[in-house]
């Protein structure tokens, strides 16, 4: 080693992990090493070092044996690294004299021969007692948090979480994409498995969050820009023109009579184009806000320039602005709720299911619609031929469990298929068919659902359906004909009906990974957003301050999705609450004596927190606008900048260790 | 039980048969030989007999174009063992292919009441099924052509045979061991082999090769010329519609004196 | 005295090849987790060393680690786009088109060094990354320049005092 | 579908548990949708799912006692649907059918007599060889035979067994001969040294037979110097791109009309004629589900002119198998047999459905399959199957 810090007395502890980690590295063998190495004083190892007893020990050597190094190998630092900080400091050690080495997840855990697994272990934990030694005293910045909450996404899980925050007293914005907030339950008719009217729950949330005085809700509006971090994000939300004054609109819905179009003629998102609109429109009755739209699109206006603008002239406080521009606010909020939902399976990516083919082939989400009191047959399930259907089969996992589509189980299609048997029986009195891979009905009162649709007389085939074709050979009906095989009784049946619904799995948003990018958290390759750690941190994201509620982080019900919401609510709050953040300080500053004032750093720093100061002729380094990447430090050239937690002498002794390259040095040196 | 199985190979139809320039024998440059197909019911015949009774099944022949693919498939079906019987073999007729087959037995095997000698009962150049009798008559044994089933009795160690005759009538006997078969059909029509099983039983197998001498024969038949059948007459199709192809039918039958 | 990697290098009978790997705190290192968590087996050569992010590694790191006994060297980013700090990983690669020249210059084999862009959700791709390099750098066998430097320390002394010695035979 | 050519080669029923393969079938979900998929499900004692449960438990034994198996006509519908896409048709199917074959008490003799026939003569007819490009003769272009000019040649055109013996496939090859010609492409048969490719179905049943006619066709290709091959049989395709990749093909094989696609802009001015035809296209198996050519026919069929395009029931991925693949060209009397319906005759029916003047197809197994099965619904006067390049060669006519 080039140089020592003086009397190192550096402590090491390895973890057994139960069987984790002991099972595969000889953590005897590891402490045996390790006690030989220069200024390594305790070398311990013991079955649950993150338990109280364990940290107890640590604390009691750092006291009695004087210890002013610590280093831990045990699983990632991302799971522990902070407890083991704390552990020092409560001990009287600056929590940076300490060093974690990743023996679970990075060694134990993803080989299998035991002994090279040891070997490593010895190598990393050499390396980090190496390193350690040159660690130094820093002191955590502590950040104010602001107060108030960002929730994107103004479905069931945005209007929980904001809901919860503002019943708190904390100031939230909501924004959705779309005219209204409501979100998918809006759009279904009953939930499972209660069957309780999903408009009747939601609705009055919705109100509750429009009429909150803690809430401010944008509507029609996008994310454009995060900047900032945890405590201090900056966010930059565009909303789109509805071409409506909404402080003047009171929802008469006077101007979509007025409208130049008679007859409703575009496609109905809300009704999933079982119905039509017209270019304005508001998107259901219960819409929130209760405020008109005009679609650019499809308005003659927009497109001609021509229209006479009869709604216009309608509206007597003048509420329309067939001008109006995007607008674009900065907020500053100190956490963000990210509940920006899934999409549903698009169906005719099963080509064989014939959606979009055969008009009678439907998806379980129009069949919502079609059921529903305030959908476009007003709860009369009519197909679009005019008939009603006597015999209608329900296909579950169409674009779930399939690796041609998706692979998951999308775990709320079985429930709201069975959900689906009830109601279509109840309006139609038809023959239902249910074909499933496997029932799953897992949660409180789920599986006694089941158990309730298959006593009312809902006819269950084990079987993925694989073909569906019109009968040709029936001149009458022309019924489909679904053919699977049952695979209880091993026959291949072919069942006719005149209906057929498209149980669709759940998928992420299309532009999932743009959002992701947006708020620097990651996705899996399908595109959900992935939780910092699926049993322990299941709302949290890796980026502090960001925090996930509903199906954009998986497939999930209603109850778990509201359950979801308040916890990360609940999250938001303990941040905001806590009043401040203490900050890495992994920053980076500029030794001014080496500096020569070559500006080549300036450039680099993404966020502008390198200026160059004229009057010395040196580089200078805002340190709060520095998030610590560690870039201009390695381009340098003179070598003044310098990383704390991340210096060169760290990480020169890093490879020293890993490499055990004094030894060899020695070596060679001596002979 | 011995099963020896006599096997010959004739021109393939499937090419056109041309008449050399000699005017005695068939143009060999586009010539292709298969085994003859009662000969594969004969092999068949012994296999499964061999598969009831168990014992060995010997495949014999005398050399010929394609025969060793012939031979490795009988001994991919199930024989034991194939013998190829080589030396100047031009111009050679039933009666000394038997005198070569029975001098083959007589020196090679013991024919006793556990010996069974097959061959197929006709071939394309062997209408009558000649050699069998021949083959029966130096032997000194009994024979039986036209054969289509055998079944063996083992508490009296002989067979019961099916023989056909024309218009339909069958026979059955009861024949002593050792005698010779003439098989016309086996009770099954000849397996399929794999032929996976075939090359493999070319790599592992051989075929035993003797050659007959150079005299010693005492051929009786010689060809004196080959030609082809004249035309007779040709088909006429009628056209038209079946009225008028069945008023056209009357007058044909009629003139032909038929009606 | 340039490395000449093209000579087959003997005597590495048993030899594992050793790799100093630096991964980016927020994909890289995140996926080396996942990996874990998922328990996807693959080489044990690899050692990591953590940085913020693949823009902290200066060259020298990847110098340093070849000088003192490093087989191979792996540097593991963001997907181009994906970058916590927006685009250190550009930075990174910018300078690793360069170094990599270098490096080859050198005499050492280009395939002891390289750089992946792994997210954090590509557990199975540090498997195929890692037991990929472990594999290209077993082919090419140690590497072992500090032996190498001793030994050329060596040459060099031996030339120095044949210098020495005839500038003293030139004096005398 | 990328396929691992060479793990398939080495893979058996022992050993396909230690292969990738047989992770993929231990993770079958046991859905049906290969059994419910297939033509033939409702005939077979084990349909795909339960022969990969039998497998499963050690009981695979049973199933070659059963000629389940032999229904297969190697369409891929199981393949292609499957939600754990497990490669049914090319891995595991294979072997069973192998099994079954080596086991059935007696082979169907149709069957037999093709297979031996393919074995002895190089076609599953048992034709003579020395016939098998007598159709050049009527050719109204001269087709190059490389045995009598071995020049080297660009592209070799592999006929295959089908065009070249059965007369109504001898029209297609005339038809391809004309458009070649036409395109100034430099083009050769192999003629009387050719043999059957030993196609997929056959691939399937035999891997002996398979392995021979590879071995003789590769020692033909070592004779002549060419650089690419067409064929317009995509059983053959698949037995080039699939099987003798295996042996050291080193050729792109492409489909002729994939081939053909490729000079759409020379083609384009030559199609003058316009041929006022409703047409539906069949999409055969192998060109279809196995190699996703869905799109290339239909686009050669749009650059005739006057032709209008509809479309059966079943298409594309969904097609029917026009029963004729794995080995069912030999089978129509054996499945009769079983009291199976003909898939060609339910075929016909949605063709006839759709009101097409024209069955197009793309497969020389499909010309005769269609030709009898609408004879048989009574319906040959009133549509009529033609092969895609038949279609193109005649809006060639001035």
């Amino acid at each position: 080693m080039s140089k020592t810090t003086g009397n190192t007395r550096t402590g090491f502890y390895i973890c057994h992990c139960g069987t984790n980690i002991a099972g595969t590295v000889d953590v005897e063998k590891v402490v045996d090493y390790v006690s030989k190495l220069p200024n390594v004083v305790v070398a311990k190892h013991y079955k649950y070092m993150c338990s109280d007893p364990g940290q107890e020990m640590i604390q009691k050597d750092i006291r009695d044996q004087n210890l002013n190094r610590l280093v831990v190998a045990a699983c990632s630092p991302f799971l522990h690294e902070r407890t083991f900080r704390n552990v020092a400091s409560q001990a009287g050690l600056n929590q940076f004299f300490f060093q974690m080495v990743n023996t679970r997840e990075q060694n134990a855990w993803v080989h299998l021969d035991a002994l090279a697994s040891t070997e490593k272990a010895i190598d990393l934990a050499r390396s980090a007692i190496f390193r350690v030694a040159f660690h130094k005293p820093l002191e955590q910045k502590k950040v104010p948090i602001h107060p108030g909450v960002l929730v994107v996404g103004g479905g069931i899980a945005g209007i929980h979480a904001s809901l919860t925050l503002a019943n708190a007293g904390k100031k939230v914005f909501l924004v959705e994409r779309e005219p209204t907030i409501g979100g998918h339950m809006a759009m279904f008719d009953k939930t499972f498995p209660t069957l309780d009217c999903a408009a009747c729950i939601l609705t009055p949330k919705m109100s509750s969050v429009k009429n909150h005085p803690n809430i401010t809700m944008w509507t029609y509006s996008e994310i454009e820009s995060v900047d900032g971090y945890v405590g201090n994000f900056k966010v930059n939300v565009k909303k789109k023109p509805r071409y409506i004054i909404e402080d003047l609109c009171v929802g008469c819905l006077d101007c979509i009579d007025a409208c130049v179009y008679k007859e409703p003629r575009f496609f109905d998102e809300f009704n999933q184009g079982l119905s039509k609109r017209k270019p304005v429109y508001i998107p259901f009755p219960q819409a929130t806000p209760q405020l008109v739209v005009i679609d650019p699109e499809t308005c003659i206006d927009f497109k001609s320039n021509k229209c006479k603008k009869t709604c216009v002239d309608v509206c007597e406080r003048k509420a329309i602005d067939l001008n109006q521009q995007p607008e674009h606010k900065e907020i500053e909020v100190g956490t963000i709720i990210v509940a920006t939902g899934f999409k549903p399976f698009d169906a005719s990516g099963v080509p064989y299911y014939g959606y979009g083919v055969y008009p009678n082939v439907y998806t379980a989400l129009e069949v919502e619609r079609l059921i529903n009191a305030s959908g476009p047959t007003s709860g009369e399930v009519v197909m679009r031929d005019g008939s009603r259907p006597e015999k209608i089969a329900i296909i579950h996992c169409v674009g779930s469990r399939d690796k041609n589509t998706n692979l998951w189980c999308s775990r709320v299609c079985c429930l709201y298929s069975l959900k689906l048997a009830h109601l279509l029986k109840e309006h139609t009195h038809a023959d239902i068919y249910n074909f499933y891979i496997d029932i799953r009905t897992p949660g409180k009162m789920m599986e006694e659902f089941y158990y309730r649709m298959a006593e009312e007389g809902t006819k269950f085939i084990r079987g993925r359906v694989a073909d569906i074709y019109p009968d040709l050979t029936d001149e009458v009906h022309r019924r489909l004909i679904v053919k699977a095989e049952d695979t209880l009784i091993s026959e291949i049946i072919k069942v006719p009906v005149d209906m057929v619904v498209l149980s669709t799995g759940l998928e992420p948003r299309a532009d999932a990974n743009d959002v992701r990018r947006m708020f620097n958290i990651t996705c899996s390759t399908e595109g959900f957003f992935i939780e910092r750690h699926p049993k322990l941190a299941p709302v949290n994201t890796f980026t502090d301050g960001i925090f996930l509620a509903g199906c954009c982080q998986g497939p999930k019900d209603i109850p778990d999705t509201v359950a979801q919401a308040g916890a990360a609510a609940a999250e938001a709050l303990a941040l905001i609450d806590s009043g401040f953040i203490e900050l890495e300080p992994n920053t980076a500053f500029v030794v001014e004596v080496d500096c020569s004032g070559c500006k080549s750093c300036v450039p680099l720093c993404p966020y502008s927190a390198i200026s160059y100061q004229e009057d010395k002729k040196k580089a200078y380094i805002n340190e709060a606008l520095c998030k610590g990447c560690g870039t201009c430090v390695a381009s340098c050239p003179s070598g003044s900048i310098k990383q704390n937690l991340f210096e060169d002498e760290e990480i020169y002794s890093e490879i020293d260790g890993i490499l055990n390259y004094t030894n060899i040095y020695e070596v060679s040196e001596c002979c | 039980m011995n099963f020896i199985v006599f096997l010959k190979m004739v021109p393939d139809v499937i090419e056109e048969l041309k008449i050399a320039g000699d005017g005695k024998s068939l143009d060999s440059d586009w010539l292709r030989m298969k085994l003859n197909e009662c000969d594969e019911h004969a092999v068949e015949e012994a296999i499964i007999l061999k598969e009831k009774t168990g014992g060995k099944v010997t495949v014999i022949a005398l050399d010929a174009m394609e025969l060793d693919d012939a031979l490795f498939s009988a001994l991919a079906k199930g024989a034991d063992k194939a013998v190829k019987i080589t030396g100047n073999l031009q111009n050679i007729h039933s009666p000394a292919v038997a005198e070569i087959y029975a001098k083959y037995l007589k020196d090679n095997c013991l024919i006793d009441n556990k010996t069974l000698i097959l061959s197929g009962s006709q071939a394309i150049d062997d209408i009558e099924g000649e050699m069998i009798y021949f083959l029966a008559e130096l032997l000194n044994l009994p024979v039986y052509g036209v054969v289509t089933s055998v079944s063996y009795n083992s508490d009296k160690n002989d067979l019961t045979i099916m023989k056909e005759f024309s218009g339909g009538i069958r026979g059955e006997f009861e024949v002593e061991i050792p005698s010779v078969l003439g098989i016309q059909a086996a009770e099954n029509p000849p397996r399929y082999i794999p032929i996976a099983k075939i090359r493999a039983i070319m790599k592992t197998s051989t075929i035993e090769e003797i050659e007959i001498p150079e005299d010693g024969l005492t051929e009786k038949i010689a060809i004196d010329k080959l030609f082809e059948s004249e035309v007779s007459g040709r088909a006429e199709m009628l056209e038209g519609s079946p009225e008028e192809i069945s008023a056209k039918l009357i007058e044909i039958f009629t003139v032909k004196g038929i009606i | 005295m340039l490395l000449d990697e093209n000579k087959s290098q003997s005597g590495s009978q048993g030899w594992q090849p050793k790799i100093i790997a630096f991964f980016c705190n927020w994909c890289t290192y995140t996926a080396a987790d996942l990996a874990g968590v998922s328990r996807i087996k693959h080489a044990p050569n690899a050692r990591v060393i953590r940085v913020m992010c693949s823009g902290r590694v200066d060259p020298q790191f990847i110098l340093d680690s070849f000088a003192k006994g490093a087989d191979g060297v792996l540097v593991g980013g963001c997907h181009p786009g994906d970058c916590h700090y927006q685009e250190g990983n550009y930075k990174c690669l910018r300078r690793f088109q360069l170094f990599k020249r270098v490096v080859e210059s050198f005499g050492i084999n280009k395939d002891r060094l390289r750089l992946e862009w792994i997210s954090a959700s590509e557990g199975d791709k540090v498997r195929l990354v890692i037991n990929d390099m472990v594999a290209k750098v077993k082919a090419l066998g140690p590497l072992s320049l500090p032996k190498k430097f001793s030994e050329w320390d060596k040459e060099m002394n031996i030339i120095e005092e044949k210098i020495a010695g005839k500038e003293e035979a030139v004096h005398a | 579908m990328a396929t691992d050519i060479e793990g398939i080669k080495s893979v058996t029923l022992e050993t396909i548990y230690d292969t990738p393969e047989g992770k993929l079938i231990q993770s079958c979900i046991q859905c049906g949708t290969c059994a419910g998929a297939c033509p033939h499900g409702e005939y077979m004692d084990y349909p795909p799912r339960r022969i990969i449960k039998m497998l499963q438990h050690g009981l695979i034994e049973k199933v070659f006692e059963t000629d389940s198996m032999l229904k297969c006509v190697n369409c891929y519908a199981c393949m292609v649907k499957c939600p754990r896409e497990i490669h049914l048709t090319e891995v595991i199917l294979q072997l069973v059918k192998e099994q079954t074959i080596i086991r059935l008490p007696a082979v169907p003799p149709e069957l037999q007599k093709a297979l031996e026939n393919n074995y002895r003569y190089g076609n599953p007819m048992g034709e003579s060889g020395r016939k098998r490009a007598n159709w050049v003769t009527t050719s109204s272009v001269p087709v190059r035979i490389l045995s009598q000019n071995p020049e080297p040649v660009d592209v070799l055109w592999f006929v295959e067994s089908y065009p070249s013996y059965h007369p109504r496939g001898q029209d297609t090859c005339r038809a391809l001969a004309k458009i070649l010609n036409a395109l100034e492409i430099d083009f050769a048969i192999l003629g009387n040294e050719e043999k059957s490719a030993g196609e997929c179905g056959m691939l399937s049943y035999e891997s002996g037979l398979a392995e021979a006619l590879v071995d003789y066709n590769m020692s033909v290709f070592a004779k002549y110097k060419f650089n690419k091959m067409i064929t317009t049989d995509p059983h053959a395709l698949d037995a080039f791109n699939y099987r003798y990749k295996l042996y050291d093909f080193g050729y792109e094989a492409q489909h002729a009309i994939l081939f053909i696609m490729q000079y759409h802009d020379r083609l384009k001015p030559l199609l003058k004629k316009t041929l006022g035809y409703s047409v539906t296209y069949h999409d055969s198996c192998c060109l279809g589900r196995h190699n996703k050519f869905y799109d290339e026919p239909r686009q050669l069929l749009q650059l005739i002119p006057g032709i209008k395009l509809v479309e059966m029931v079943h298409n594309r991925l969904n097609s029917i198998c026009c029963g004729g693949g794995g080995g069912g060209m030999w089978l129509d009397t054996y499945f009769k047999s079983q009291n199976m319906e003909r898939l060609s005759d339910i075929r016909v029916k949605e063709a006839i459905e759709t009101g097409a003047d024209i069955l197009a197809v793309a497969c020389p197994y499909e010309i005769p399959r269609f030709e009898d099965a609408l004879k048989v619904a009574g319906y040959d006067k009133k549509i009529a199957v033609k092969d895609i390049v038949e279609l193109v060669s005649e809006s060639m006519e001035d």
